[in-house]
């Protein structure tokens, strides 16, 4: 099997086989990298189809494609060029959710406020627009990256993305 | 002064190892207390005795103080510690220890109310003589903006009954200060139970160094020097180092004598920190942590002490068990706290079960964890993992000696703080020990090098290579040894 | 004078990982190598480049001076550390290394030579007027009956070649003589290429204590003070301390000088050790060992010293890189070897595959590893897994966390020394500190206590019980992600 | 299923269920014990159908066999009373072996010689008598408690079982 491995975009030389060791060294993610003699710790771990490989202080982010063509999943595909997906930044409780469906809002303006380990974050629309839809509730616990609202802006949205 | 026959700890994770060990060294029996998603957890495993707390909830359990209290009662504990966190600097908790005969191993209720009443500590404080920066006493919402003119921005917002660096939060703007208020009062009342905040000057870009102290019943109190907790994010300290860099002799003897000054002033008991601002060579007062602190052990590194062992002594009564004659730092000692959160995506935290660790060792190297593979990190509790600290015989083998074990740390199943320190500990700030509390945030986690991106393209194709190789066995491979120890590291997540 | 670029270790197991800390430390860039069988191990994950060993056998590369010399070569090493065992004493092996420009860190050949003649080197001690046993010079096969006559009986065989206890036999009475000799001579052949054996009169209850010392090429001798091994079993050391308890200062005194007098005497140079047996208050110098020792993290825990950082700087050509004044013994360390050995089977070898390893931590802990999860104990090396160091302001702090560090540790897969280890520090003579080298022979492991024939049964209970709840699971229990990591343990053998 | 367990050859009253738990340490053998309360690290080591249990220094040999009966297949069963096993007491490489069959040896006579990890350890006969069989060569790998030769007796052999 063949793979087509990306970094920013960028399909790499992927150096094969000779000299190139993996060797385990801790749980399903922790290896030792043996390359030409020279040994690198590396973490790999693999999320939502891509490889965020940890080397060091750097983290890269590694895009995977089977060179035996398959579909590609590109997290925005969904997104409508006039709505964005307002997304839970991390793991928690959903503390409250100020706004309601059909309520206009400001970029910024708070949608929710998730709390995680003591640690209360807001999250915030990303542009203005109207509350399309609210997806969480107070008191619910909300994974890391789910849509938490739907909100609608008026025309030409930039490729921004969700909130981060 | 007799020590306590058994003590009851009243904490999990790394801190409750910590003590549990003290314990041991002491010959003291030890009793564990968990909430049902801890049976299992590591300081469990290492008390002599365990006991479930009430009720289903991960964290109510150890907060609940009347539930302690029995639990501790009923097992013939004669001392409680609380560790850090929890019920650590909760008063009543420590008045209803007192009211069963139980020692409570921190300061007596009297004292954790001045200092947790921070307003009225700083004003205790000032009294005395040692600077304090401008503030104001607790705020209304009604009255939060007249006090903040004459405060002045920018400033902090910080829990009354706070610590830790939880609830505060930084205000440049008059506009920013009602939802900055919002989100304080929030996080307070679900750190501590108590809303209510003050504002305090903010100082541009100043160094946080704190002192280490002990007092006794006796009058006697003693510092352990000073330690640099500048390295900060989000008033969260990510590395702590004894003695402070850059602070002149002049200075850091004006800055021990000033918290042995306070901690009288206080009328302080046991261990204790007491927190200053530095600016240039000006320093202020900030608050008391009246607690045993997450970065006790660069303490105990250079100057071969067991602060939890002064403080189990202390609260039976004994007094400070030596003389500031006896505490002679050698040597240096860094600390780097090891989280469950991503570095590269803005410190989020990052759950999931540990399914494999390497933790490094050797040479002037100590580790407190708090977990082991199998170990679940969830949302419940603090995401604190470990605490590396690297000593040396000066600042720089302190230095390599950490770049090492940094090195060899490999913890797979969650995202850590660890490439952040290792990228920490390269910065030219940190290697001349000039950093300032904004050094932190020049770590850029977006970044990676040409070498990294490269040698992460030869991985990732080894990766997948690797797992190419290893599916077809599905079924057969794994043998009914290691499918047992599967099983085994399953029913351990609990 | 500059350290090495690069260091070359020609090692493998705990003491390789320690070298290569060292040199992390020192920013000297590593070379590891390894036997087929040692690919992926610690060793080699800890080091920058990593290179097989020519031939498939698992110790003969190790052993391999040609080939060691050629790849430190090749790879621009400017210098060996040889570890212990191995070729660490080997003359020709230093010789080779000095010839190609490579600096062999440790004695030069000569000493090396004289060192491992042990027979020239008493005599070169006691013409020094350091007292030694009596004793013959080398022996074969059809003297030796008179040559042992003449020391007495009883008597020791010790290798010529020899050193670390190997090929080591007490003979108490004429008959034994010949079945002794050839065990000895098989032994010394296999383990130092050198079948050559001599005598040594048999103190019946001596106390091991030896002194580390570390030479420089100008003439510097400095000791960093004492340790007591004598906790032995088959003349071999299982558990070591510094400070010596029930040592009188005039003793030490004498002791710490006759050491650097013997060093003096032998033109050493590098790190050595020079072991001496005490009758009381006599004492006999017996060898010096011209290496790094397995105990020196001992000495290391209270001086605040590395002893491997201060052999590469000697063998660089550096003067010791610190007087006799800046060497100020703080504390007292313990330490015991782990090793994969079934104390309640007459410490035979214990193979098998670590499948799971929890290893101690904490205040005063210092552990030195050479395997983790996945490792396999084969026959082909050294039994020894890891040390154990706790370090306590006094011994019995010292004691207290050794005890505290033996009950945390927990290794899955093998028989270890860890029970033995157990029983040794609670016992009377130990806890005194008057315990000497037939100390070990009181080790019973046949007869449990009944608390804890109890507790086996109720383990045993439970642990049935769980099994057979386990056992329907199979085939679905574990999940793809158990599997993945049962494959990649299973391949992380090799 | 219940199991009869058996410490000392004497039946051990097996405390069951309640309050007893077995909580994962470290591998397939490492467990906190925890029994109304206390906590207890124990090491439980399956070894040819008996369980080893290691608590502080000690090391408890359990016997174990299920309730529903089952042989018994006690390790002296096949031992004839005029013939021993000598076996090898760990593993290791078999180094000489200066008997032959046929051979007189008397108890203590070198039987083998086994070398593992660089220590060489005799192997000796248990008793008086002859060589019946040599089961191991020089240069070959044996395993803990291989039988390496027999030794036939003359008669009236003490119930000592092989060497140990």
């Amino acid at each position: 099997m063949n793979f087509e491995i990306r970094i920013r975009g960028q399909a790499q030389a992927a150096e094969s086989g000779d000299g190139v060791l993996l060797e385990p060294l801790a749980g399903s993610e922790c290896w030792t990298l043996v390359v030409a003699g020279r040994t690198v710790p590396v973490r790999v771990r693999e999320q939502e189809g891509r490889l965020l490989v940890t080397i060091g202080a750097d983290r890269v982010e590694v895009g995977v494609r089977r060179a035996s063509a398959s579909s590609s999943r590109g997290p925005s595909a969904q997104n409508g060029a006039d709505r964005f997906e307002v997304r839970a930044p991390m793991p928690g409780l959903v503390v409250t959710v100020p706004v309601a469906a059909g309520e206009p809002v400001r970029a910024g303006s708070v949608v929710a406020i998730v709390e995680a380990m003591k640690m209360q974050m807001e999250v915030v629309s990303p542009a203005a627009g109207h509350v399309e839809e609210i997806r969480a509730l107070p008191g619910q616990e909300v994974a890391g990256g789910q849509v938490m609202a739907l909100i609608r802006v008026p025309a030409s949205a930039p490729d921004e993305g969700a909130a981060r | 002064m007799p020590l306590p026959r058994r003590l009851l700890v009243a904490n999990r994770g790394e801190i409750a190892v910590r003590i549990l060990r003290a314990c041991r060294d002491l010959g003291i029996e030890t009793v564990a207390v968990h909430a049902p998603v801890d049976a299992g957890a590591p300081h469990v495993c290492l008390a002599d005795r365990a006991l479930p707390l009430p009720g289903d909830s991960p964290a109510e359990g150890y907060l609940n103080r009347a539930a302690l209290v029995e639990i501790a009662s009923r097992c013939g504990a004669g001392a409680i510690h609380p560790g850090y966190g929890f019920l650590s600097e909760n008063p009543s908790f420590a008045a209803a220890c007192e009211a069963a005969g139980i020692a409570f191993v921190g300061p007596p209720a009297s004292v954790l109310r001045m200092c947790g009443d921070k307003a009225e500590a700083r004003a205790a404080v000032e009294a005395a003589g040692v600077p304090v920066l401008p503030g104001s006493g607790p705020v209304d919402d009604a009255e939060v903006r007249r006090a903040a003119e004459a405060v002045g921005f920018p400033l902090l917002i910080k829990a009354v009954g706070g610590g830790g660096g939880k609830g505060i939060h930084l205000v440049r703007s008059p506009d920013d200060l009602p939802g900055a208020l919002r989100l304080a009062r929030g996080e307070a009342q679900t750190a501590f139970g108590d809303p209510r905040v003050y504002l305090e000057r903010w100082v541009e870009r100043p160094r946080h160094v704190e002192v280490q102290v002990l007092a006794d019943a006796h009058g006697g109190v003693v510092h352990l020097g000073e330690r640099a907790c500048s390295v900060q994010r989000r008033h969260q300290k990510l590395i702590e180092e004894a003695p402070a860099p850059g602070v002149s002799p002049r200075v850091r003897e004006a800055l021990l004598e000033s918290a042995v000054r306070v901690a009288r002033a206080l009328r302080y008991r046991n261990a204790g920190t007491v927190e200053f601002l530095l600016d240039g060579d000006a320093f202020f007062f900030i608050e008391v942590n009246a607690r045993l602190q997450v970065e006790h052990p660069v303490t105990e590194m250079i100057t071969g002490t067991d602060i939890v062992a002064a403080q189990i002594a202390v609260a039976g009564g004994a007094p400070v068990p030596f003389s500031q004659e006896d505490v002679r730092p050698a040597g240096w000692a860094i600390e780097c706290r090891i989280s469950a959160e991503d570095p590269h995506g803005g410190f989020l935290p990052s759950l999931g079960r540990i399914d494999g660790v390497i933790e490094p060792q050797g040479p002037g190297i100590r580790v407190d964890s708090g977990f082991r593979t199998g170990c679940v990190v969830s949302r419940h509790y603090d995401p604190l993992l470990s605490k590396v600290v690297a000593w040396g015989r000066d600042r720089s083998e302190a230095i390599a000696r950490m770049r090492r074990a940094l090195a060899e740390y490999a913890i797979s199943g969650v995202d850590t703080t660890i490439p952040f320190h290792r990228w920490a500990i390269e910065q030219p700030a940190f290697l001349r020990g000039t950093y300032d509390v904004r050094f932190a945030e020049d770590w850029d986690g977006a970044a990676p090098s040409q070498e990294a991106e490269r040698l992460a393209a030869v991985a990732a194709s080894a990766w997948l290579r690797r797992r190419a190789a290893a599916q077809p066995r599905d079924g057969h491979g794994a043998g009914p040894a290691s499918r047992w120890i599967a099983v085994a590291r399953e029913e351990g997540i609990r």
